[in-house]
């Protein structure tokens, strides 16, 4: 158990608060902490706080616990606790904004999440389409998880859904100057997963 | 010419202290039309209203000036004192010496030079001031209470054990309303059928009261003592003068339709009653679904009546009659959960019931004879969860209210339900526990005690894997997230406003807040009147509450129709807006500002030009309209004036006030 | 004859292959066209809004451009529901206002109107046109399949960008195959998470999920799960091989559930083969097996059932007549002149 | 020959504090009653209702010598007639802006809510006004007669 | 535009020839070069007369009112008559049945000196008719090339003084000649404030602060129903900057209640200040 001191909440916590309820387009005073999210969380095995907490940190104005937490990393998006808040708040969305802050603060609580999330754009601006195949095989690769889902790969190829070729489309340098343009001018484009994809 | 008469009170030393008094009655007498200027030491003593008085007559006054304490304090004084002489009543101003003046300045020379100007101002608008005539509304005296559950009882009998007659209506066929489907109530837990039905029985029996069941108000005109109600009751197809309320009747009944008042967990027959103690005592035919009215067959029922009550070609009676005033009483239904709450199965699961329900269910005349039994397959749930706040607190999905009661009778139905099946776990999921009321939180506490779980957090899913509903929630204060397995779900559903009050309160003038709640007319200090006179509110019309506020609310009301019923006559207030049809152009901006509707457009000839013509005018409704002047600023056309605070008098104050 | 767009997502030729098999068959049968959108690219799905909002936009929004460009006045069909929740979002955003619609225009450098509808296949199927074609060229009803549909997240949520069928009991997959003839179960995990996108990165937590779906259909008495995404399929039914593994070893016993695409059951209504429909090609071996066993038993019911219509209708036939002849025997009474007096 | 006169011959300024009868005029009885003190420069009329509050009332006072106009009525919720101070609360709204518009100095025309209670709030208000105005000096409205084609610099 | 001239005189005189309308409101050539003059007739024959021409520069909308008392009244209307009428008809003044309004899009209308165009159309952000029963050629779409409260801000961006000099300055020039009054569709008091003499609203004077409350006092009563035609500034003989007032009256509304743009359709909400919220903004606490 931990103490939190509420008496000064630093300006930079603030304003940091304030951009992700900007961006997720919620105010965060609107929660009454009723736990309806939460209790209807798929993914709160793999959660450090209840995205109940999440919020309630955000209210307290406590920025660093939220970006240091790995729910909004291990939240599948799935929607199905702003589908169900009685108080309106995007849940979803603010699980979202939160990523994205600890990310631009350099913050990458789960790992592989983060891994994967940067394999699968590079995947796809280097071959416009995703290809499942190479993705696993490059995720295994960085996250260090060697053997995740090996076991299924021979099935998939025996039963040709997966081959060594590569699904490209024509315009994949349109799809990756796209990719490359949008992330630049973006707050993200200091993290843009460029570089090379060998296949 | 106008004959002004100036009064100018010393109030012992409360004005004279600040105020040069003679000094001030010394001016007043050069101001233009005062024909007299007197002081007095106390004006509102006998002798000094004696003075007044004689003034008056001696030199023949015909409007008065009274320099004095406030108007709020003894202009009501005045008036009365000018009754008895030849000036009207309302040829009066007060100017404020006292309270606005000499208590609160100190220098003598400035409180003079003010209290000059006090009476300068008021002679200017005294003197354009007309005399107004109050008219006198006759009041009848009878009441109508609309509505038949404990607010509406209790306030008819209050009402008629004053010696007033009493005409209540309820859109059921029996009083009772939703107290009499209760079980206990809390917090003292007795019985709700045994203080209930007493109070039917004797609002049945009462000699001053007429109960018109199975009935609705269709519509309403007039205003307040005069009141004229159009009454529709439904066709009951039995003569209640001949009907013994014997029941063979109901017995030989082949039709079997859902019986609401179980909340649909049993079935009735076509004609009914609608449970065992109702009032009237006597049953009805439900024309929707008998054989003999839709497809002329059967009559079963009227082969077995001893007495021939039974009458296939019943109509609906409407009958208009008039009331001195009307009580409000229209209670409550609860919000329509199934389309609302998907996640919690939408209805599919017949397991998942409302409080409602579960009153019905451990209710010994209920449907199980006050054993708890699920409504699938009628075994004992074990493990039952009470959700809380469902509808309520939920502006996404239900309403934004806490809809107050619920949860001390969710702690209650977990008390009935621990103490009916002892080897039985019972879960409360809740936001908050809210037990203001006394004996409420030990109520409460007691129900912990009993071993009911707590849970403070909302449930986001029931759903069924075998024949159990699994409840998925958070405890939000150890954050693990919770599943129960359960027998039994009961959702403490939110209270939302009887369907049809929207257009009752239209009809009679009385506001709606935004959740259609009846609106009272000061959330404080006029608690169950409402804007129009004579039309007063009880119980949960006016807001969610529990059964001791609106019995209580219950009799403030009939207080107040019974104080309104004891006059004779209704002074009417002289000092309302009034239209100069001439300058009206009847475009209707008036009407739309007056919270009274007491202006409606008319059609209205006139000769213009030698002319006849027929022209739209607005006209005031002079017991309607309660003289606040919205309207006359409304009227650019300055065709809409307010009596007593005319145009006229107020731009002649203010050039009075601006020559100081 | 119906003509959409057709974005098949990244895979539709590979894990999706059945998908797009079955699917291509069941339109072929019932008239309905679908053209590839050329050069369309990956829709991004919850990776891209990840990483960035505007990519989340970006990606779509070109292949939407691509099939405005093809067509704008036909709808875009997406059989993924995750290809299907991005495209729809990036629409409705584009449609928000002026200001959404320059952006992307910026931001894709290409001409864009946010005008074309985007559908899934449920959607598509659930049309008056589709159903009516359906219903005639059904040969082989599913009457012995007990079928859970399973929706998942996509199709239904964001609630107020999908706007497709209710979040929490939809119902359009369970009209298309009670059309063809199977039986669908009600079940209460048709839109809950089944974490197909979170397995890679944490794969315990999103395990259970998986196990919870198959807990709910079996207790609910389905003999097979339906979906409507190649995501949520693989996911399904390829990792249930290794919860059954980790059910034995806590000696809990093994789900046997086979998991089909709903135009898959289509198709076999529809009258193809195992191979055809892509069946074959299952990560549950026992699938093309299962199919097999239930169209057998379900010509059986079918069977069955016309016996016990024919009898039917002979008693019913029988007690008109019966009824008929009483009838005249009254009616002779009547006319018969001791009885002609009334 | 009734000015007030604190310091005689010097300029006071007059204002006019229109106030309901319900809650403003009932406000500065207890003002009375608590004997508080408040300068002698505003005069009360009486109105039932701000919602009765014509704007040209303020007009004429301007025009014929106030230096100030104060407009007092009950909170927004608590109007004895219900809705007569949201419809006031409106029109003020929109007049103040007008006057403001034309050049008059936002301090000489004012709108405030005073309970029946605030005794406190309506002598605090009321000395406050006094001496804004009094800080702005008299009111100077142009009286010249209008010749045709004149132009005032 | 000569079509529409065309089309107008032969579609007036078959209103009259066979009775359907009582007289027809248009316009007719004046006395000089480019100035048209209103045209009201009951005879087929003047239909004649009839022209439109860019120099039409009066707003016809309020002449149904003093006809419309002997039968139906046909009128040629572009965007500021059918708002006018629109005015007409929401204040009870006439009655729909009692009009026909026959539409033509405008282009906008231009100085007969300068052959500028008019200020009023510049500014004007309606010049086809929102209400018709018939419709002659086509509309024609004319954006505003005026900023609608451009002149407000401008106005309200100046200090206090320089303000109240500015509308002393415009107001001493005023010779309460009430010709905007009189122009204004708004403007149908059965009786006039200026002349109510009991209450005496204002004097009868005419000196400069007079004049200004008279001005002030006129917007109160029309501002928040004022259909933004310009006619009282395009009548005002002395140019007084009548708009700048109505305008501000409006733009304040447009700030504090919401957007709002009155009489552009017959089912209108009733003015922003016959109603409230009760959540309204709060100023006065």
């Amino acid at each position: 158990m931990k103490i939190v001191d509420l008496t000064v909440i630093p300006a930079d916590d603030r304003t940091a608060v304030a951009a992700i309820a900007a961006e997720a387009q919620v105010n965060f005073k609107d929660c009454y902490q009723c736990g309806k999210c939460s209790a209807g969380c798929p993914m709160v095995q793999g959660m450090d706080l209840m995205p109940r907490e999440v919020i309630r940190y955000l209210q307290l104005g406590k920025v660093q616990e939220v970006l240091n937490s790995k729910t909004p990393w291990v939240c599948a998006q799935c929607g199905v606790c702003t589908a169900r808040c009685p108080q309106n708040v995007d849940i979803c969305a603010t699980m979202r904004a939160v990523r994205h802050a600890a990310k631009d603060a350099g913050i990458t609580p789960v790992r592989e999440a983060d891994v994967f999330e940067d394999e699968f754009i590079k995947n796809v601006r280097a071959h416009g389409r995703s290809n499942e195949q190479y993705l696993a095989m490059k995720y295994n690769l960085r996250s260090g998880h060697l053997m995740q889902d090996v076991d299924s790969a021979p099935a998939m190829f025996a039963r040709g859904m997966i081959g060594i070729a590569t699904h490209n489309i024509d315009s994949r340098d349109e799809v990756s100057a796209l990719i490359d343009r949008v992330l630049q001018n973006n707050g993200a484009a200091k993290e843009a997963p460029k570089g090379g994809d060998a296949s | 010419m106008s004959r002004i008469g100036v009064f100018i009170c010393y109030c012992g030393s409360n004005i004279a202290g600040t105020v040069d008094v003679e000094k001030v009655a010394e001016v007043a007498r050069t101001l233009p039309n005062v024909v007299h200027a007197e002081t007095n030491k106390y004006t509102c003593s006998d002798p000094g209203q004696a003075g007044v008085k004689a003034a008056i007559e001696k030199y023949n006054i015909d409007r008065v000036v009274m320099g004095t304490c406030s108007p709020r304090m003894h202009e009501l004084t005045w008036r009365k004192l000018l009754a008895d002489t030849p000036v009207n009543p309302y040829m009066l101003e007060v100017a404020n010496l006292r309270e606005q003046c000499s208590w609160v300045h100190k220098d003598k020379e400035v409180g003079t030079a003010k209290a000059i100007d006090l009476i300068k101002m008021a002679v200017a608008k005294v003197d354009k001031l007309s005399p107004l005539k109050s008219t006198q509304i006759p009041v009848t005296k009878r009441a109508l209470v609309v509505g038949g559950g404990i607010a509406g009882m209790q306030a008819a009998l209050d009402i008629a054990d004053a010696g007033y007659q009493v005409t209540v209506v309820e859109r059921e066929t029996s009083l009772g309303g939703k107290m009499v489907m209760l079980d206990k109530t809390f917090p003292t837990m007795d019985c709700s059928a045994c203080i209930c039905t007493p109070k039917m029985s004797e609002v049945g029996s009462h000699p001053n009261i007429t109960v018109k069941s199975y009935a609705e108000v269709e519509s309403v005109e007039g205003y307040v003592g005069n009141f004229d109600v159009t009454i529709r009751e439904k066709a009951k197809y039995i003569d209640y003068n001949l009907c013994t309320g014997c029941g063979a009747c109901t017995t030989k009944c082949p039709t079997k339709v859902i019986n609401n008042f179980e909340q649909g967990m049993s079935a009735r027959p076509a004609i009914y009653k609608m449970f065992a103690q109702a009032v009237p005592a006597k049953p009805v035919i439900d024309a929707e679904h008998c054989r003999k009215i839709q497809e002329n067959k059967c009559g079963a029922c009227a082969k077995i009546c001893p007495t021939g009550a039974i009458h296939y070609d019943d109509e609906d009676k409407v009958t208009t009659e008039r009331y001195g005033a009307i009580v409000l009483t229209t209670g409550y239904q609860l919000i329509d959960w199934k389309p609302l709450y998907p996640e919690y199965g939408g209805g599919k699961y017949p397991d998942v019931i409302t409080g409602l329900q579960f009153e019905r269910l451990v209710n010994a005349s209920g449907p199980t004879e006050g054993h708890i039994l699920r409504p699938s397959d009628g075994k004992e749930p074990k493990n039952v969860v009470i959700i809380k706040c469902v509808g309520s607190r939920d502006p996404h999905k239900g309403v934004a209210y806490c809809s107050r009661a619920c949860c001390m009778y969710g702690a209650k139905h977990a008390h009935q339900f621990l103490d009916k099946v002892p080897d039985g776990r019972c879960f409360v999921f809740y936001m908050d526990v809210r037990t203001p009321g006394k004996g409420y939180d030990e109520f409460y506490m007691n129900t912990l005690q009993d071993g009911a779980q707590y849970l403070r957090g909302r449930v986001s899913k029931i759903y069924k894997e075998g024949d159990r509903l699994v409840c998925l929630g958070e405890d939000t204060l150890t954050s693990a997230q919770i599943r129960i397995e359960a027998d039994m779900v009961v959702l403490e559903t939110a209270m939302v406003p009887a369907e049809g009050v929207d257009k009752l309160g239209s009809m009679l003038g009385v506001t709606r807040d935004k959740d259609l709640w009846l609106t009272e007319a000061h959330a404080k200090l006029r608690p169950v009147e409402t804007n129009t006179a004579g039309v007063f509110l009880a119980g949960v019309a006016q807001g969610p509450k529990d059964i001791p506020d609106t019995v209580c609310q219950a009799g403030a009301a009939a207080s107040k129709v019974i104080g309104l019923l004891n006059h004779d006559h209704l002074e009417s207030n002289p000092q309302i807006s009034r239209v100069n049809e001439a300058l009206c152009q009847g475009d209707g901006a008036c009407v739309n500002i007056c919270p009274y509707h007491a202006i409606t457009l008319v059609q209205k000839q006139f000769r213009e030009n030698s002319q006849k013509i027929t022209r739209t005018v607005a006209s005031v409704n002079p017991g309607l309209c309660q003289g606040c002047g919205a309207c006359t600023v409304t009227c650019r056309a300055g065709a809409m004036d307010l009596l007593g605070y005319t145009n006229e008098s107020l731009m002649r104050e203010v050039d009075a006030l601006c020559q100081w | 004859m119906t003509t959409y767009s057709y974005f098949p997502g990244c895979s539709a030729n590979s894990t999706g292959i059945s998908y797009t098999k079955s699917a291509d068959f069941v339109c072929k049968k019932i008239g309905i066209e679908l053209e590839e959108i050329p050069e369309w690219c990956c829709c991004g799905t919850s990776a891209a809004k990840l990483t960035s909002y505007d990519l989340g936009y970006a990606l779509p929004s070109r292949s939407l451009a691509l099939a405005e460009k093809l067509d704008a006045s036909r709808p875009i069909v997406a059989p993924c529901a995750g290809c299907y929740a991005a495209l729809k979002d990036a629409l409705v955003y584009a449609q928000a206002s002026k200001e959404n619609l320059e952006h992307v225009r910026d931001m894709i450098n290409m001409p864009y109107e946010a005008s074309v509808q985007v559908m899934n296949l449920l959607e598509v199927f659930s049309t008056q046109e589709a159903k009516d074609a359906l219903q005639q060229q059904i040969t082989k009803p599913l009457s012995a399949f007990k079928v859970a549909c399973y929706y998942g997240c996509a199709l239904v949520r964001p609630v107020e960008v999908c706007k497709f069928d209710d979040p929490e009991d939809p119902q359009s997959m369970d009209t298309i195959m009670r059309l063809a003839g199977a039986e669908p179960i009600d079940w209460s995990f048709k839109t809950e998470c089944c974490g197909a996108a979170q397995q890679m990165a944490v794969p315990k937590p999103s395990r259970v999920l998986i196990e919870r779906i198959f807990q709910n259909a079996e207790a609910n008495g389905a003999n097979a799960i339906v979906t409507a995404c190649p995501l949520c399929w693989m996911n399904l039914d390829m990792r249930v091989k290794a919860i059954n593994k980790e059910r034995a070893e806590a000696g809990k016993p093994a789900f046997d559930l086979p998991v089909f695409f709903f135009t898959e059951l289509l198709g076999v209504a529809l009258g193809g083969d195992a191979k055809t429909l892509g069946i074959d090609v299952h990560f549950q071996p026992g699938a093309p097996a299962f199919i097999d066993q239930k169209v057998k038993e379900s010509a059986q019911i079918e069977e069955e059932r016309k016996l016990a219509a024919a009898e039917e209708a002979r008693k019913l036939e029988e007690r008109a007549a019966k009824l008929a002849a009483k009838k005249q025997a009254k009616a002779e009474d009547v006319h018969s002149p001791q009885g002609g007096e009334q | 020959m009734s000015m007030v006169e604190t310091t005689p011959g010097a300029w006071e300024p007059k204002i006019v504090a229109f106030c309901c009868h319900w809650c403003t005029y009932t406000g500065a009885d207890l003002a009375g009653l608590n004997r508080m003190n408040y300068p002698a420069n505003v005069r009360v009329l009486r109105i039932p209702c701000s919602g009765r509050m014509n704007p040209q009332y303020a007009l004429d006072a301007l025009n014929k010598g106030c230096d100030g106009v104060l407009v007092c009525g009950c909170h927004p919720g608590d109007c004895h007639y219900s809705t007569g101070n949201y419809f006031a609360r409106r029109r003020m709204l929109v007049f103040k802006r007008l006057l403001e518009y034309q050049g008059l100095e936002p301090e000489r025309f004012q709108v405030r809510w005073i309970s029946g209670a605030e005794a406190g709030k309506f002598r605090d208000t009321v000395t406050e006004v006094v001496e804004q105005v009094r800080a702005l000096g008299p009111l100077h409205l142009n009286h010249e007669l209008v010749l045709s084609g004149m132009e005032v610099e | 535009m000569s079509d529409i001239q065309e089309a107008m005189r032969s579609r007036a005189k078959e209103l009259l020839e066979s009775g359907e309308v009582n007289a027809v409101i248009g316009w007719e050539a004046g006395r000089f070069e480019n100035q048209t003059t209103p045209l009201i007739t009951s005879q087929a024959a003047k239909t004649q007369r009839l022209v439109f021409n860019e120099y039409c520069v009066n707003n016809l909308g309020k002449y149904p009112r003093d006809l419309t008392a002997k039968g139906k009244v046909a009128i040629f209307a572009r965007g500021c008559e059918s708002r006018a009428i629109i005015r007409l008809l929401s204040d009870e003044v006439i009655k729909r049945e009692n009009v026909y309004i026959i539409g033509i899009g405008c282009p906008g209308m231009r100085d007969r000196t300068t052959g500028e165009l008019l200020k009023k159309c510049a500014e004007c952000r309606h010049g086809d008719p929102v209400i018709y029963d018939e419709m002659l050629g086509e509309p024609q779409a004319k954006p505003a090339t005026q900023e609608r409260f451009a002149e407000i801000q401008k106005i309200e961006a100046l200090p206090r003084a320089e303000r109240e000099a500015y509308f002393t300055n415009a107001f001493s020039k005023c010779i309460r000649c009430y010709a905007c009054r009189n122009v204004c569709p708004c403007c149908t008091c059965r009786q006039c404030f200026v002349d109510q003499r009991r209450e005496g609203w204002l004097g009868k004077q005419n000196n400069i602060a007079e004049n200004r409350f008279y001005g002030l006092t006129r917007v109160m009563h029309v501002g928040d129903r004022c259909i933004e035609c310009g006619e009282c500034e395009r009548v005002c003989p002395m140019d007084l900057p009548l708009m700048s007032l109505n305008r501000k009256v409006i733009y304040d509304i447009n700030n504090l209640f919401g957007e709002y743009e009155t009489a552009l359709s017959l089912d209108e909400p009733p003015s922003a200040l016959t109603t409230y919220k009760v959540d309204d903004v709060e100023e006065f606490m």
